[in-house]
């Protein structure tokens, strides 16, 4: 008996369906994967085998069975038996999928609480034991804990034990890793193949292949509420019958070296109309040495105070960047990556060492001084809408960054539409506000108004780390497109080695503040000489079918 | 709301009452005229009485200092003086058996009741009387009322124990009455040695009730004086009073006070607003007591020292003008009687002369026209120089009830029928004397409480506008004439009845005459009490209650 | 840094209530000599200016009265001739009760109110909605004229006036407590709909948790929050409130000492009560602030950071 | 690509407007609210046109008429026509709720400006003026402004204005704290605006718009504090139709003639929740996007 068996699942909000009939099955012992981008319906599906699509929603199927049990017309008594105990649910980012006003103790706790007559005494002993099974080191210490006084490894094995509490056979978990660093990420994948191991049903959602593919016996892409292609996991990724999974798979960037475009041609227009080259030779890092940094961090320290002494953010760091070249910065969430960004941008100064730009001083030059200088840097972030004033239309934006990079120079400013025309938009876009575009959209409005300014030097802090994997590819490319094109200096930083990889004629790989290990993107990554690289590189999720 | 139906009451004090009488309350119910209440039995020994003030808390209980009404109300109950008044005006005996003036008038001798100890022990005697005096002419006392009603007296001396000498400088016909009053009453030198913080907390008197404990801003407990001796001549029992005490509570909202009342937590309130008392006619269980206060009416006064009023004609037509009583009788559901005298109706010598206050718009209008105040602006109001008719009116919050400052927008109102802008200003005690003593106002109205026609004087004498040290003067109308000077300075020192009535007669006809004053109704001063509080009445001086002889019935 | 942030706000709401009193019209030597409207003599009037040294450069008697409140001195009523610390120490704990049982009722009511109305169908919200706004914009002295009308004179439930009894408090309370409840839902309502909205809400129902325990477990910490934070400002406000409640129910108390002490121009209650208001505040947000860190943990960590 | 993109946003975007919380249907709530700010902005301008008699027509015989067809809310202790009052008492009552309003909030602007620019110094030092003046009781505050300056409808507005102002001081300084910290601000600084210019561009802009809201709640609130002010015999003078002096004033007959309160009543609570609730769908249009 299947512990889950769903058959032509239909989901509408209104009169808007968003999930057109999707079958499932899931065995004991077996994970099944559900893929796609956002908006396809994934999470809605997840929740509606739960029975909390959400107010508003209708949820219709032909068969919904829990455990044989027929589902499709239950009460909300009834759900609230299955929730919990029948089902685990485990959500993306503990630091809000768990109540961060409660010790997480409490949290794995109420499951037992709700479900079962235990006595106190025995309830407490079974929510350390399942924080010990789940790999939390010091389970009573954990257990009085909250959410956010936790890291983020710890904090998401809290939630897999609050949905491990009384042992569902099946365990949901949608996007059980998304935000996490590579190697927290390995653990935790690792941790649900145990509970798989263990005989434990998994329902796994993902927008990520590779994600999945450490961990799916059948995969499911699904898009825009419907799947479109289903079959074991070896079948999907080793020969994907629709092109949309085909592009899905390019788009992971791991292996792919630099200069390949990531994004399936279909949909890119062919070529990118904008500005001529401005006359700068293009030169791949390796090719020219030589040239004068653009950009230099010369034994640059910066701390922050912290309860009992200082944090020292960047720890004697030195950095060059060539004009025409890309730098990746590499590190895991807390490395010291963005406080670098902020000093390169000027908008922290350094305690000790100092920052270069084109050979002159940058870091320690009065902020007026500064100011006319900054339009050489340009700045791209990893949330995009929030670096909009949410009252500005994208003309505005665009108009408003155009103005500063024509200013004292006599020439005109660069106009909204050829902004928008540059990065794939068009001219329609100037007339809407950021809230009501695309993830993409408002990356690429963001990469035109960084551009607006025709900055030399761009700095790229995860600028695409919220995106999903085939948006991901375009930017990515786009990225690099312009890039070569106008010979900027880009330093791009992000925790994905994948995307680094790809995009970086150099590296530098960023830990506790101190750059570990830093030469030519591919020596580093072929044989990293560094054990902190080597783990990196080995935790990194890729195609594993 | 029933506005005709409420009987108007006829003031206690005009009614024949039998020489001691009982109750000089009015049942509502039923309205019977205030006749002693048949059913009402024999005194009940025993009990508290809660009585519910909307006075403002006194700052002292010692009424030598300051001396105001709060202070009356409450040291009433514990403290007595030398004599005190009967129904119908006359000087009766209390702490003093009898008086007698020398032939000059600078000279009165006071035989004192005998047997008579303050509450600490001491013994009442002359030697006792003159330290009360001395207590109330010290500057360190601090003393205003008691002061000016001392004005005369330079001296007193024991003559022996139980005769005391008042020494004069210039004859006083105000001498009686003024030591009638609470804030000349007699205190025990040695309460007095304690040094004026103590006494204010607590003094001591030979009333029926002592001073026992003041939680401020809650309440006086009154506790009753077993050892009481000294009744004034036309208390209804003799003895230690009935209640065992009286919880004295300031209550100054008085809606909170008239519900407290209803739901039967406190048994006495003051200050009842018109409308309850009209309400209260529905009402079995609560009696009122109207008891209006000596001294001067209440009364718009017309600040003649300053233009526009320094003509007689404008003040005329501002009388002519304002139409006040159909005002009184909305707003005060017939709870008051209108007045056309300066004087209470509780003076005996109080001069009504109706037709002077005959509105009469025409001739307001005509009277205007006539002195030259003859443009009108957009607003319709007079302009003469390009000086519009604007007459200031503070208004003391503290002093004036919402149904008087309605009655002022009314004022207001039809003032403005015949071009007068009259510029109502809300304002708290302090600031309103401000105005007052900076000479911002053109209008105003002041209670004044005295026991006697010889408030007439205060108010009146042109020497009143000559300011006090802290900037007060009571000649609010600033009434600068040497006739009525004359007749009043000559009234105080006249104590032959029949002259001195003649005499305050001419002065009010010439007060009135000259439009200096509009008169509107006594200054109200009512009770209201649960039914079951027998024999309470008010003291025929300054109309404070008294509880000496009142019980509680059932 | 907080003790010295805490006497400058001391010292700055003394020196400012000393000069604003002396532009005051009326003076204090006669509000000394028995209030506005004495016909104090001369000599009286000067005895007692030299006695308060009213007689005295303005600077002098600012420096006087800061050195006298450095020592703890408040100084003697003028018009009651009592050490101001006396007469206020004895209305402190009545007002004090009276504001803290109001904040405590009006957290009840303004979290039952939006625990029960929020998320709720659209009805139910509307109602709630419509309940907090007309609550908050109740006057005081108004809702005690109503609340007397109905429970006092009408159903004979609570006295009209406090004399002491807990049923006299009653009224009183509920006067403060309701407009401020109104207030404090409509805090609450916003928080509980941003924490219904949180994944966490999405966790807890998937472990099978039903309405009730999801709204006592979990949102009703988040909707806390903003309230906790809010209670010093309610504090002061409440005391505000004090002046008008205290009157209408003739309670002993500092609202009623201070619009007393305000008529008769008492310069030293007037400093007495606004210091030890200040001074509440003060301690008040301390404790708030302690409180906000306690029940959010987050907060903890961002002041560490 | 694009198109493809543009296409997903839009299936997006509707499923998020479909979804439980946000609708974009107008409210009947709405509708209803819009309706009386509507009939109080013709009782402000030409209160003339609702009135039914002249306001301060004084007819003492007529006074405490319950309501009737010829009285809509009755009549009060001067025999006037309390309906024709509370029209005539629309403007000056607005005028102090939102003038009240306006003090406090530039005040709070001005303080919140200085705190959240003006350095480290100036926050510490604007900060501890702000806490002076929240450490006042705001009814005293406006006591001693009253008591200084005279009562009236002046000083009461001014008096109400400078109360609240320390928590709109407050709240703006958050504002612009959170505003100065975010990623637009910082991307406006890397473009090399100056900082007047980041200012009047992105700060005071996004700050005023919740501000907005909170003033709409702050109008209702003005009133009411006027109203407590009145009470206590401070606020508008008379014959001035006043809302809270008619309030203040007609308490004492509340027992006998509820109807000189009740309608007042009405009209304050009636704003506060109109405003309240226009404010509110404004912020819900401008976070929804227009």
């Amino acid at each position: 008996m299947p512990l889950l068996d769903v058959a032509g699942l239909r989901v509408a909000f209104g009169d808007h369906e968003v999930v057109h009939g999707i079958s499932l099955r899931i065995r004991p012992g077996e994970c099944v994967a559900i893929v796609g981008e956002s908006g396809s319906g994934k999470s809605v599906t997840a929740r509606a085998l739960l029975g909390m699509a959400g107010a508003g929603a209708r949820t219709r199927s032909d068969r919904l069975r829990v455990l044989g049990r027929e589902l499709g017309s239950a009460s909300e008594r009834t759900w609230r038996d299955v929730r919990g105990r029948q089902v685990g649910l485990i959500l993306q980012d503990a630091l809000v999928s768990l109540d961060p006003l409660r010790p997480i103790g409490r949290e794995i706790d109420d499951p037992l609480r709700i479900h079962e007559r235990m006595p106190p005494a025995a309830r407490r002993a079974r929510v350390l034991g399942l924080l010990a099974r789940v790999g939390m080191p010091d389970p009573e210490f954990a257990a009085g804990r909250r959410s956010g006084e936790l890291s983020g490894g710890l904090r998401q094995r809290a939630l897999i034990a609050s949905a491990l509490a009384l042992d569902p056979p099946l365990v949901i978990a949608d996007e059980p890793t998304t935000a996490l660093d590579v190697s927290v990420q390995a653990r935790i994948l690792s941790l649900l193949d145990e509970i798989r191991e263990a005989g434990t049903g998994i329902l796994l959602i993902s927008h990520d292949l590779a994600v999945v593919s450490r961990l799916a016996d059948r995969i499911l892409v699904t898009r825009h509420g419907e799947v479109i292609e289903d079959g074991t996991a070896d079948d999907v990724l080793r020969s994907p019958r629709e092109p949309y999974t085909r592009a899905l798979i390019a788009a992971v960037p791991t292996e792919r070296p630099r200069g390949t475009a990531l994004a399936v041609a279909t949909s890119a227009p062919a070529a990118i109309p904008g500005p001529p080259p401005t006359g700068v030779p293009i030169a791949t890092g390796s090719d020219a040495p030589e040239r004068p940094p653009l950009l230099r961090f010369d034994r640059v320290a910066k701390g922050f105070s912290v309860p009992g002494g200082r944090l020292l953010a960047v720890d004697d760091v030195s950095l060059a960047l060539r004009p025409g070249e890309t730098l990746g910065l590499v590190g895991e969430s807390g490395s010291g990556k963005t406080t670098v960004a902020r000093l390169a941008l000027g908008l922290t100064a350094p305690d000790s060492g100092v920052v270069l730009l084109d050979g002159e001083a940058w870091s320690s030059r009065p902020e007026r001084e500064r100011r006319p200088m900054r339009r050489r840097i340009g700045a791209i972030y990893q949330d995009a809408l929030s670096s909009f004033d949410p009252r500005w239309s994208v003309g505005r934006i665009l108009a408003d960054a155009a103005s500063v990079g024509a200013r004292g120079t006599g020439r005109p400013a660069p106009r909204v539409e050829d902004l928008l025309d540059q990065v794939g938009l068009v001219a329609s876009v100037a007339r809407r506000r950021p809230l009501n575009l695309s993830g993409g959209q408002r990356q690429r409005v963001a990469i035109a108004r960084a551009l607006a300014a025709e900055p030399d030097v761009l700095i790229c802090d995860e600028p695409v780390s919220a995106l999903d994997v085939t948006i991901q590819a375009q930017i990515l490319d786009l990225l690099d497109r312009l890039q070569r094109r106008r010979g900027l200096a880009m330093l791009f930083i992000s925790h994905d080695l994948g995307v680094v990889r790809h995009m970086s004629d150099h590296v530098a790989v960023m830990r506790a503040g101190r750059i570990v290990e830093s030469g030519g993107t591919e020596a580093v990554f072929a044989e990293p000489r560094h054990p902190y690289t080597a783990q990196l590189v080995a935790d990194a999720p890729r195609l594993t079918p | 709301m029933p506005t005709a139906t409420v009987t108007t009451l006829r003031p206690w004090r005009r009614i024949a009452l039998p020489a001691i009488a009982l109750v000089s309350a009015v049942a509502l119910a039923g309205c019977q005229a205030a006749e002693p209440d048949e059913a009402s039995g024999d005194p009940v020994e025993g009990g508290t009485l809660v009585y519910a003030s909307g006075d403002a808390e006194p700052t002292c209980l010692d009424p030598h200092v300051g001396g105001n009404y709060p202070q009356a109300l409450l040291a009433g109950q514990f403290l007595e003086s030398l004599v005190s008044r009967d129904t119908s005006g006359e000087i009766i005996p209390w702490l003093a058996e009898s008086w007698e003036p020398s032939d000059d008038g600078l000279a009165w001798e006071f035989t004192l009741r005998e047997g008579v100890t303050f509450t600490d022990g001491t013994h009442f005697d002359a030697e006792a009387v003159a330290v009360n005096v001395e207590h109330l002419k010290d500057p360190a006392t601090q003393s205003s009322t008691g002061y000016l009603a001392m004005g005369k007296v330079d001296r007193v001396e024991a003559v022996d124990d139980l005769t005391a000498r008042f020494v004069l400088t210039a004859p006083d016909s105000a001498l009686l009455e003024s030591l009638s009053q609470p804030w000349t009453a007699m205190q025990s030198p040695a309460g007095i040695a304690r040094g004026m913080e103590e006494n204010c907390e607590a003094p001591v008197g030979t009333g029926p009730f002592i001073v026992g404990e003041w939680v401020k801003q809650d309440h006086v407990t009154l506790v009753r004086n077993d050892d009481y001796s000294s009744p004034p001549a036309d208390a209804g029992h003799d003895g230690p009073p009935y209640l065992d005490a009286i919880e004295w509570r300031f209550v100054p909202d008085a809606a909170s006070r008239y519900a407290a009342l209803q739901g039967g937590q406190v048994d006495v309130i003051d200050n009842p607003q018109p409308d309850t008392i009209a309400a209260a006619e529905g009402d079995d269980v609560l009696t009122w007591i109207d008891a209006p206060r000596p001294g001067a009416a209440n009364r718009i006064e017309l600040n003649s020292g300053q233009a526009p009023f320094d003509d007689e004609r404008v003040r005329e037509a501002f009388i002519r003008a304002v139409e006040v009583n159909d005002g009184i009788d909305a707003l005060f559901f017939g709870t008051a009687e209108r007045s056309y005298s300066a004087l209470s109706s509780a003076e005996q010598l109080a001069y009504s002369d109706e037709a002077l206050f005959e509105p009469d718009l025409d001739a307001a209008n005509a009277l205007l026209d006539e002195a030259g105040w003859t443009d009108r602006d957009a607003d319709g109001i007079r302009m003469k120089d390009g000086v519009r008719l604007t007459l200031r009116f503070p208004v003391s919050t503290n002093q004036s009830i919402p149904a008087e400052q309605s009655l002022f927008e009314q004022v207001q109102a039809t003032a403005k029928q015949a071009g007068f802008d009259v510029a109502i200003e809300l304002l708290d005690l302090s600031s309103w004397y401000s105005a007052l003593f900076a000479h911002e106002y053109e209008i105003v109205s002041a209670p004044y409480t005295k026991v006697g026609p010889d408030v007439l004087r205060i108010l009146y004498h042109s020497d009143s506008i000559t300011p006090a040290p802290s900037g007060y003067f009571a000649n609010l109308a600033q009434l600068d004439d040497p006739a009525v000077d004359a007749l009043l300075t000559e009234a105080a020192s006249t104590s032959e009845e029949a002259a001195r009535a003649d005499l305050y007669r001419q002065a009010q006809e010439r007060i009135l005459g000259g439009y200096y004053l509009l008169p509107l109704y006594d200054q109200q001063n009512s009770f209201l009490l649960d039914a079951r509080v027998e024999g309470a009445r008010t003291m025929p001086t300054v109309s404070t209650p008294t509880f000496y002889d009142a019980w509680l019935a059932g | 840094m907080l003790a010295a942030g805490a006497v400058f706000v001391m010292w700055a709401v003394a020196t400012l209530t000393f000069f604003a009193i002396r532009l005051i019209p009326g003076d204090p030597a006669e509000a000394i000599l028995g209030g506005p409207g004495s016909q104090a003599s001369q000599e009286a009037l000067d005895q007692v200016r030299r006695d308060y040294g009213l007689d005295q450069p303005l600077l002098v008697q600012y420096l006087a009265m800061l050195a006298r409140l450095v020592t703890g001195d408040l100084g003697t009523s003028y018009a009651l001739r009592t050490p101001v610390a006396d007469l206020l120490g004895g209305q402190l704990g009545g007002t004090m009760l009276l504001a803290v049982l109001a904040l405590l009722v009006a957290w009840i009511l303004a979290l039952g109110l939006s625990l029960w109305s929020t998320g709720r169908a659209r009805v139910a919200a509307a109602v709630g909605e419509g309940i907090e706004l007309t609550a908050a914009a109740l006057p005081h002295f108004w809702l005690a004229a109503v609340l007397i009308a109905i429970f006092s004179t009408g159903l004979d439930w609570f006295p009209p006036i406090a004399t002491g009894t807990p049923a006299g408090l009653v009224l009183p309370v509920a006067t403060l407590a309701i407009p401020l409840a109104g207030f404090l839902a409509q805090v609450m309502r916003e928080s509980l709909l941003d924490a219904l909205q949180q994944p966490f809400v999405v966790s807890a129902r998937a472990r099978g948790e039903n309405t009730t325990g999801l709204r006592l477990r979990h949102t009703i910490r988040h909707a806390s929050l903003p309230a906790i934070s809010l209670s010093g400002w309610a504090l002061g406000w409440l005391l505000s409130g004090a002046v008008v409640v205290e009157t209408i129910f003739a309670m002993p108390g500092l609202g009623r000492t201070l619009l007393q002490a305000v008529t008769l121009r008492d310069v030293p209650v007037v400093t007495g009560v606004v210091l030890l208001v200040a001074l509440v505040y003060v301690v008040m947000t301390v404790v708030t602030d302690v409180a906000s860190r306690l029940a959010d943990p987050r907060l903890r960590q961002e002041g560490a950071r | 690509m694009s198109e493809l993109e543009l296409r997903q946003t839009t299936v997006e975007a509707s499923a998020e407007h479909l979804g439980p919380r946000r609708r974009r249907m107008p409210r009947a709530g709405t509708v209803l609210a819009v309706a009386f700010v509507a009939f109080l902005a013709v009782a402000t301008v030409a209160p003339s046109l609702v009135w039914t008699q002249d306001p301060n027509r004084i007819a003492a015989a007529d006074a405490f008429e319950s309501p009737s067809l010829a009285h809509w809310f009755g009549t009060d202790e001067s025999g006037r026509d309390v309906y024709s009052r509370v029209i005539a008492g629309t403007a000056s009552s607005l005028l102090i709720g939102v003038s009240a309003t306006l003090i406090g909030l530039a005040l709070g602007l001005v303080l919140g400006v200085l705190a959240s620019f003006g350095g480290r110094v100036l926050d510490f030092g604007v900060g501890r003026v702000i806490e002076v003046l929240f450490a006042f009781p705001g009814l005293l505050l406006a006591l001693l402004v009253i008591v200084v300056a005279g009562p009236g409808p002046v000083t009461a507005t001014i008096a109400v204005g400078l109360s609240t102002a320390p928590g709109y001081a407050r709240i703006i300084r958050g504002q612009l704290v959170g505003i100065r910290s975010s990623h637009y601000v910082e991307a406006a600084r890397v473009l090399g605006h100056s900082p007047g210019r980041i200012l009047a561009r992105h700060l005071l802009p996004n700050a005023l718009v919740p501000l907005f809201v909170l003033a709409t709640l702050g109008v209702g609130q003005a009133i009411v504090w006027a109203a407590a002010l009145s009470y206590l015999g401070l606020g508008a003078q008379p014959p001035a139709a006043e809302w809270g002096a008619m309030l203040a004033a007609g308490r004492t007959y509340l027992p006998t003639a509820p109807w000189l309160t009740v309608f007042p009543g009405l009209m304050i609570v009636g704003t506060t929740i109109a405003t309240t609730m226009l404010g509110r769908a404004l912020t819900r249009r401008g976070r929804e996007g227009r």
